[in-house]
């Protein structure tokens, strides 16, 4: 009743396999596949690095894939190559994390990266009374997405009712548990006036949230970002973190499914308006620039945070 | 006295390497007490005999007896713990620990809860250095001693424990007259006590003054053994070489030329002083003196390999940059070093290839190895000196010590020096290689290269050169010429002391 | 020859002047160490309170575990690269093994992390010490199969604070006299191994190993078998700083202790352990890092730019283990030209 | 004491084994996936492999001179930093790169210097600057990526031989491989490498130019990580401080399985250049075949392990059996 054929060859691409979170989005485009019955597959690198990423791109390209689902790990460095992809007919899905917008045909977000920009520094007022020395603990400094956002949060800040509140330091954790803990840590040192942290990361806000939780800071300094249900519900409930954000990675990647079936049995093209049925999501629409929104934010919070499971 | 049982005995042993057949059927008894000299010319399979009693190697063929029963040794400790003490060619110490931990190494003297007693470690080893008549700290580490000193603790450790057997594989090699005299006399004590002791050895004159037997070895196989008295120092060498050799000093005379090294108030500070001297074109100039004298330093720094605090260095008038070796090379200096193993060759590299590396930049075309002339240059003077090798692209490890030592020389030779600086050219060497060496050394001499000989072969020294330098304590104390010197004259400035000639050399 | 021989000096002189010149090596890093404390403290107050110091510790804790084996490894001119796969496959393992019983008491937790470390590192010692292959190339490329099997195993999924039982938690956050027990656990492995490599004649093995290999043989040193016991210590402690890995974190995915083997090198080169083997000390190794410690938290504390950090510390690496090589070379030079006089 | 006894001859016995594996993995591949054997996928496999094999040149003669570069990676890291700057910055390309290759000798430079002038050991010099220059590559760029570069640039890191499916820096790395290969086997200098590897002190005593020597091999290896940087930015079209990250563990992961010994004094560019290809192949061939990463990971330790495991197996083994065919009949007298 879709109109999509059977059999699509749909390859997910992440910026790394083995992270939880990509993880769970092929959860869910894989859930997708299954109802699009077509024949799904992820493949990729164990570490974060463009280069990795265009070999497997040149692969699914020699195999034939009628897809490609990627999570790009650099704006730039593979669109040669999947501009090379769409010249031999291969459907280019972005999820997650976008290319340069000629290098694909359309780009699954989780959410506008001024919604989740303005969403998080709104938290973080909320808990901070709009005052006080803040700090931003991100991914790696190449992260595209996060990078985007910490541009949108810098815009935000400038803005009359956050005149009160000075982000004083952007530490970077790589998106490596152990260096994130160690830079949350630091940043209390360095700045002992801090009031509060925003880590638009999940690696980065678990791992500041575990060394607040275990400090005397617990509590103090406030704690807010992207975080999954799941990791962040320990502290949730004992104090440490009021609130954060995100997006259900599952549905991220179930909708990016559906959009890379989309274009292979040409139900839409990438151009603004075109629509399509996307299973349980229902109808959606293509953006401007070819951009497909998932939606807004979920805020977790003492009260609905046991009602997620991700 | 009748025949005892020997306390250590090989029967019919044979060992190979690959294609090498390093010993072929050797038999030895060693008796309680005595002494017995294993001899033969380099190559000849006397170390790795030396390796078969030890258990580093397992012969392939043959029995060991120990006491009159047959033994296998698997390894060194077995063996050890057999109560054979071993005093290997090459020093096998352990740089970075202390004197005394390297004596006793895996003996360490314990205290309560199985930890080393430090103190009386240093005390037994101190006590032991004594016994050897030696100055040495035995909390210093190894590292920097000289081969002298390294050989001394090799002993030391050797004595360290009761041993039934002392084997010793050119103990003295390194070592001046004195030194060896101090060995001799631990060696004569040890036999009082019953124990009998190997030694093996190129200096004829030691293995007849202390051993009451003699085995003869050539070419991996057993020639003759017997007591000491049936044998002169001329049926000794025809034994090894199989036939006689010529004269063992051959030298020719000359008339000197003009100068071509001169050095002048070389100085390096805390190893030697104002050093000046001048070695002219033909003439074979001796540099004597006691073992740590400071005569390989100041070759050392002549070619370039130490930098100098003061003094200047001329080759035919003209000065080198100090702590340049290439420059030295440049200007015709040469240097055969004193320690092969670690200065003189890369061990796993071939033959050809060490003969070749100080002439490399020589030996090509246009910008690339001229692979010929490479070969022809290897094989020119291996073949001159009479390299006992299996094939010239085999790695240098393989071939025995004397022969190793050949290979420096030729790779020297091969520059074509105008001055050669050769330290202790002939350690290790045996008698037929040995005139050998002296011939083409003085053959080159003839033909106007200028020879500093550094050795602590006070005999060697003697035949050889046309003048004797000698040094004390990092000073240049006297000069004799040839027909003035002699071993007394020459340990008179070696010592400072005029009794001392009674103990010169081993002869 | 009598006074002509070696060092000439009198025997008395010379001892005190070697303690005191091993002992310089050490004396000057934990020179440097105060210096840097002491700038940093005067800009920054607050890096020497309570909490900052147990933070420090607790971040130099690991580290300097697994420098202990390295040490071990090091002294015999060995390297071991895969210590950081050992302790991000450990720590995984054992986190599965919470999860699969959640009843496990924490002593098996530890015992399971030493003995696959054990096991991960009797491979390296195998390779080495009876396949001859050299160590750089065993563990590299152990340092690829242990991480690869680490990826199979955990293959996105994770290990989080929640899967670990209370008294394994309790175990992590506990402190005995404002001592973290992490660190004092650390500490007495530390001082253990210290003890047994000065004092023992199996840890003087490890230095004649490295020193001459030949020697050691000849000596009567089953050297297969004190190189492969080196490599199953340095697994097993390896394994062992995975457990406290997963006890300090809490979390574990798949990239657990990724890079670590540089960190671990570098503490050791810093801490005057000798690449080139035979020479070096567990106090040594972890006073380097400590150093290492200090250098990047006091970065942090002194608010150095995020994008110069990283620079910084490598330069200050550098100019450590320069440093400690000039005056090492000096007292060498001391030493001789005062045995000639 | 036994001497290792490893004859020139065991090691072109390795390099031949590469050899027949590269054809082997080849022959395999194929089957796995038909599109494997396509001149399109050559192609791809073997431009995706032109830096790793590049740095692995220069690698392979600071190996045998015994040393190690372990900073390569951050180099190329640094390099591609400076070039993006210097574009961004509107310096014209050719200067641009000239600046970065200059950047990159200077880098080598200082290797060579701590390790020669100090005498520091090369692994804890290059474990420093390995830091060092990443940072550096941070310092310059933080966390901006340019990737505006001119497409007459980019197609040379990118493009292919017109005509042909040959990547455009694959003609460079063939030219160079050449070069380098006539340089260590062919010359004075590469002869004195194989001297200084197995024995510096015994080099030095023949009078060969040890620091020197090392000195320029250092800026060697500088330099040819700084133009694998250039061909690395034009062929992602990308400068960022990160590029490149890890690749020094790939590097020399390909110099020893091409039988390159750790040690020094032993090895040779062919060997190392069909170790690189081997690699790579083998992990297209399984990516083809969808065979997981981590498979990859795991088969790449263990193609490095085997490498040297084998031939020493191999070796004990013939040796075990010369000893037991040496019982019978001894032939000949003394050799
Ligand atoms: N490990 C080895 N591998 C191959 N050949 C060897 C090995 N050790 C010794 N040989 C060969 O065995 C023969 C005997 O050597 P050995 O060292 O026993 O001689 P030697 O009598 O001690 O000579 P020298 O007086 O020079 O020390 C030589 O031809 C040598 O090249
Ligand atoms: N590698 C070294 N490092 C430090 N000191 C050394 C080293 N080699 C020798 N020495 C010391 O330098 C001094 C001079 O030694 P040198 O070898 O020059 O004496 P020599 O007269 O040549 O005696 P030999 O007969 O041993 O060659 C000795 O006291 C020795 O301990
Ligand atoms: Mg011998
Ligand atoms: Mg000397």
């Amino acid at each position: 009743q879709t109109g999509i054929p059977k059999g699509i060859t749909v390859a997910f691409l992440p910026k790394q396999v083995n992270n939880p979170y990509f993880a769970t989005a092929w959860k869910g485009g894989q859930a997708a596949i299954k109802e699009f019955a077509g024949v799904g597959k992820q493949v990729g690198p164990s570490d974060a690095g463009a280069s990795s990423q265009v070999s497997y791109i040149n692969t699914l390209l020699a195999q034939r894939q009628k897809a490609i689902v990627v999570s790009a790990s650099d704006q730039n460095a593979l669109v040669p190559y999947l501009k090379r992809a769409m010249g031999q007919g291969v459907k280019v899905v972005t999820y997650d994390s976008d290319v340069a917008k000629d290098g694909r045909n359309v780009f699954v977000s989780q959410a506008s990266a001024d919604t989740i920009a303005r969403d998080e520094v709104k938290l973080l007022a909320k808990q901070i009374g709009n005052k006080g020395e803040i700090a931003i603990l991100s991914a790696t400094p190449n992260a595209t997405n996060q990078n985007a956002w910490i541009k949108v949060m810098q815009e935000e800040l400038k803005k009359p009712q956050y005149k009160e509140m000075k982000l004083v330091k952007i530490a970077y954790g790589n998106d490596d548990d152990q260096k994130s803990f160690t830079e949350m840590q630091g940043l209390m040192q360095a700045y002992p006036n801090l009031r509060g942290v925003i880590s638009p990361t999940t690696v980065g806000i678990s791992a500041a949230a575990r060394y607040l939780s275990s400090s005397p800071y617990k509590g103090k300094v406030a704690l807010t970002g992207l975080g999954t249900p799941n990791q962040m519900r320990e502290f949730v409930k004992n104090g440490t973190v009021s609130g954060f954000a995100l997006w259900n990675p599952e549905d991220l990647g179930y909708l990016a499914s559906y959009a890379a079936a989309a274009l292979v049995s040409g139900q839409i093209t990438g151009k603004e308006g075109d629509k399509f049925s996307a299973g349980k999501l229902g109808q959606r629409t293509v953006g401007k620039d070819g951009v497909i929104i998932l939606g807004p934010l979920t805020v977790f919070d003492k009260s609905n945070i046991d009602k997620f499971n991700f | 006295m009748t025949e005892p049982t020997p306390i250590l005995a090989l029967r019919h042993a044979s060992k190979s390497f690959g294609p090498v057949k390093a010993l072929l059927d050797v038999s030895l008894e060693l008796f309680g007490g005595e002494a017995h000299a294993l001899l033969g010319e380099n190559g000849a399979g006397k170390s790795t005999l030396v390796k078969i009693l030890a258990g580093v190697h397992r012969a392939d063929g043959g029995e060991l007896l120990v006491g009159g029963r047959p033994r296998t040794f698997h390894n060194t400790a077995e063996a050890r713990d057999a109560g054979i003490a071993i005093i290997y060619q090459e020093p096998t110490l352990f740089p970075d620990l202390t004197v005394a931990e390297n004596v006793l190494m895996g003996r360490q003297p314990l205290k309560g809860g199985g930890r080393i007693d430090r103190r009386a470690m240093l005390a037994r080893v101190g006590e032991i250095l004594r016994e050897l008549g030696v100055v040495l700290d035995p909390a210093r580490p190894v590292r920097g001693l000289s081969i002298a000193d390294q050989q001394i603790v090799e002993i030391a450790k050797a004595l360290s424990f009761q041993a039934r057997v002392l084997i010793m594989d050119e103990p003295t090699a390194a070592l001046t007259g004195q030194e060896t005299e101090r060995l001799f006399r631990v060696v004569r004590t040890l036999r009082a006590r019953g124990a009998a002791v190997l030694f093996i050895t190129h200096r004829l004159e030691e293995a007849f003054a202390e051993c009451q037997r003699l085995t003869i070895m050539r070419d991996g196989r057993w020639v003759n053994s017997g007591p000491s008295e049936e044998y002169t120092i001329d049926s000794v060498v025809h034994g090894m070489v199989g036939r006689d050799v010529q004269e063992l000093y051959p030298k020719l005379a000359v008339t000197p030329g003009e100068v071509a090294l001169a050095v002048q108030g070389l100085t390096r500070r805390g190893v030697f002083r104002n050093v000046s001297f001048q070695v002219r074109r033909g003439e074979i100039v001796g540099l004597a003196g006691l073992v740590g004298a400071g005569r390989s330093e100041v070759a050392r720094s002549i070619f370039g390999i130490d930098p100098l605090d003061g003094g200047t260095v001329c080759v035919q008038g003209r000065a080198i940059r100090s702590g340049d070796t290439l420059a030295a090379m440049n200007a015709g200096i040469g240097l055969v070093p004193e320690d092969r193993r670690q200065q003189g060759l890369v061990m796993d590299m071939s033959i050809e290839r060490n003969a070749t590396l100080a002439v490399l930049n020589r030996l090509r075309q246009g910008p690339l190895m001229n692979r010929t002339a490479e070969y022809q240059t290897a094989s020119d003077w291996t073949s001159k000196l009479r390299l006992k090798a299996h094939r010239l692209t085999d790695p240098v490890s393989t071939l025995s010590g004397g022969n190793q030592q050949k290979v420096v020389l030729a790779k020297w030779l091969a520059t074509g020096p105008t001055v050669l600086i050769v330290d202790e050219p002939t350690r290790g060497v045996d008698v037929g290689a040995k005139a050998e060496v002296h011939r083409t050394i003085a053959e080159l001499a003839a033909e106007g290269l200028a020879v500093l000989m550094i050795s602590s072969d006070l005999p060697e020294v003697l035949g050889m050169a046309d003048r004797i330098l000698v040094m004390r304590e990092g000073e240049l104390v006297g000069e004799l010429a040839r027909r003035d010197a002699s071993e007394e004259a020459v340990m008179y400035l070696a010592t400072g002391q005029r009794n001392a000639a009674a103990i010169g050399g081993a002869a | 020859m009598t006074q002509f021989s070696s060092t000439g000096a009198a025997g008395s002189a010379s001892p005190t002047l070697l303690t005191r010149l091993f002992q310089a090596r050490e004396a000057s890093l934990l020179l440097i160490l105060l210096a840097l404390v002491a700038v940093t403290t005067a800009i920054n107050s607050r890096f020497l309170s309570a909490q900052s110091l147990r933070d420090l510790a607790l971040n130099v804790a690991i580290v300097a575990l697994v420098v202990v084996g390295q040490t071990l490894v090091l002294l015999m001119k060995h390297v071991d690269l895969s210590v950081s796969s050992v302790l991000g496959l450990t720590a995984f393992l054992t986190g599965s093994l919470f999860v699969a019983n959640p009843g496990m008491p924490i002593g098996v937790a530890f015992l399971a992390g030493l003995g696959m470390g054990a096991v991960l590192g009797a491979i390296n010692g195998l390779l080495v010490a009876y396949g001859k292959v050299p160590a750089l190339v065993a563990t590299l490329g152990t340092l690829y199969v242990f991480r690869g099997v680490d990826y199979a195993v955990v293959h996105g999924g994770q290990i989080t604070a929640s899967n670990l039982p209370a008294a394994f938690s309790g175990f992590a956050s506990g402190s005995i006299l404002g001592v973290p027990n992490l660190v004092l656990l650390v500490l007495a492995v530390m001082t253990g191994f210290g003890i047994y490599l000065r004092s023992y004649r199996s840890g003087r093995e490890y230095y004649a190993v490295g020193s001459n290999v030949e020697a050691a043989n000849l000596a009567g040193i089953n050297v297969n078998r004190r190189v492969l016991t080196g490599f199953v210590l340095s697994g097993a402690i390896a394994g062992l700083a995975g457990v406290l890995y997963l006890a300090r974190f809490g979390t574990v995915d798949a990239a657990a202790g990724n890079g670590l083997e540089l960190q671990v090198i570098a503490a050791a080169v810093v801490g005057g352990v000798a690449i080139t083997g035979g020479v070096g000390t567990i106090a040594g190794a972890g006073i380097g890092a400590l150093l290492l410690g200090v250098i990047g938290s006091a970065l942090v504390a002194l608010r150095a730019p995020a994008f110069w950090q990283q620079a910084i510390q490598g330069a200050l690496l550098l100019l450590a283990i320069s440093i400690d090589i000039i005056i090492a070379r000096r007292a060498a030079r001391a030493m001789q030209e005062r045995s000639h006089r | 004491m036994s001497v290792p006894h490893k004859p020139a001859r065991s090691l072109l016995g390795w390099e031949a084994a590469v050899i027949v594996l590269v054809a082997l993995a080849l022959l395999i591949g194929s089957f796995l996936h038909d599109a494997f054997l396509t001149a399109a996928n050559l192609s791809n496999l073997s431009s995706n492999l032109v830096e790793i094999a590049l740095i692995a040149l220069t690698m392979t003669l600071v190996v045998i001179a015994a040393e190690i570069d372990l900073s390569v990676a951050s180099i190329v890291g640094m390099c591609s930093a400076l070039l993006g700057v210097l574009w961004a910055a509107h310096v014209p390309m050719p200067l641009a790169i000239l600046v970065t290759l200059a950047l990159g000798s200077l880098a080598g430079f200082l290797n060579g210097w701590l390790v020669t002038r100090l005498g520091l050991p090369s692994l804890a010099v290059t474990i420093g600057t390995l830091a060092l220059y990443r940072g550096l590559a941070y310092a310059l760029l933080g966390d901006r990526a340019v990737a505006d570069f001119p497409p007459f640039w980019t197609n040379l890191g990118f493009g292919l031989v017109p005509g042909t499916q040959i990547p455009i820096p694959i003609v460079a790395f063939v030219i160079l491989a050449a070069i380098t290969a006539v340089v260590l086997h062919a010359t004075p200098f590469g002869r004195s490498l194989y001297a200084i590897g197995a024995n510096e002190v015994a080099a030095r005593f023949a009078g060969l130019r040890v620091e020197r020597t090392k000195l320029v091999l250092f800026i060697l290896s500088g330099l040819m990580s700084a133009f694998a940087a250039v061909i690395y930015t034009f062929r992602f079209s990308s400068a960022r401080a990160d590029n490149a990250n890890g690749l020094e563990l790939a590097v020399v992961a390909g110099v020893l399985l091409g039988g390159v010994s750790i040690f020094g004094g032993r090895g040779s560019v062919i060997g190392v250049i069909a170790a690189v290809f081997l690699i790579g192949i083998i992990q297209n061939a399984l990516t083809l075949a969808d065979v997981p990463n981590e498979i990859l990971t795991i088969v790449t330790g263990l193609l490095l392990i085997v490498s040297v495991l084998g031939p020493n197996l191999a070796a004990r083994v013939k040796a075990a059996r010369q000893r037991r065919s040496q019982l019978i009949p001894p032939k000949g007298g003394a050799a």
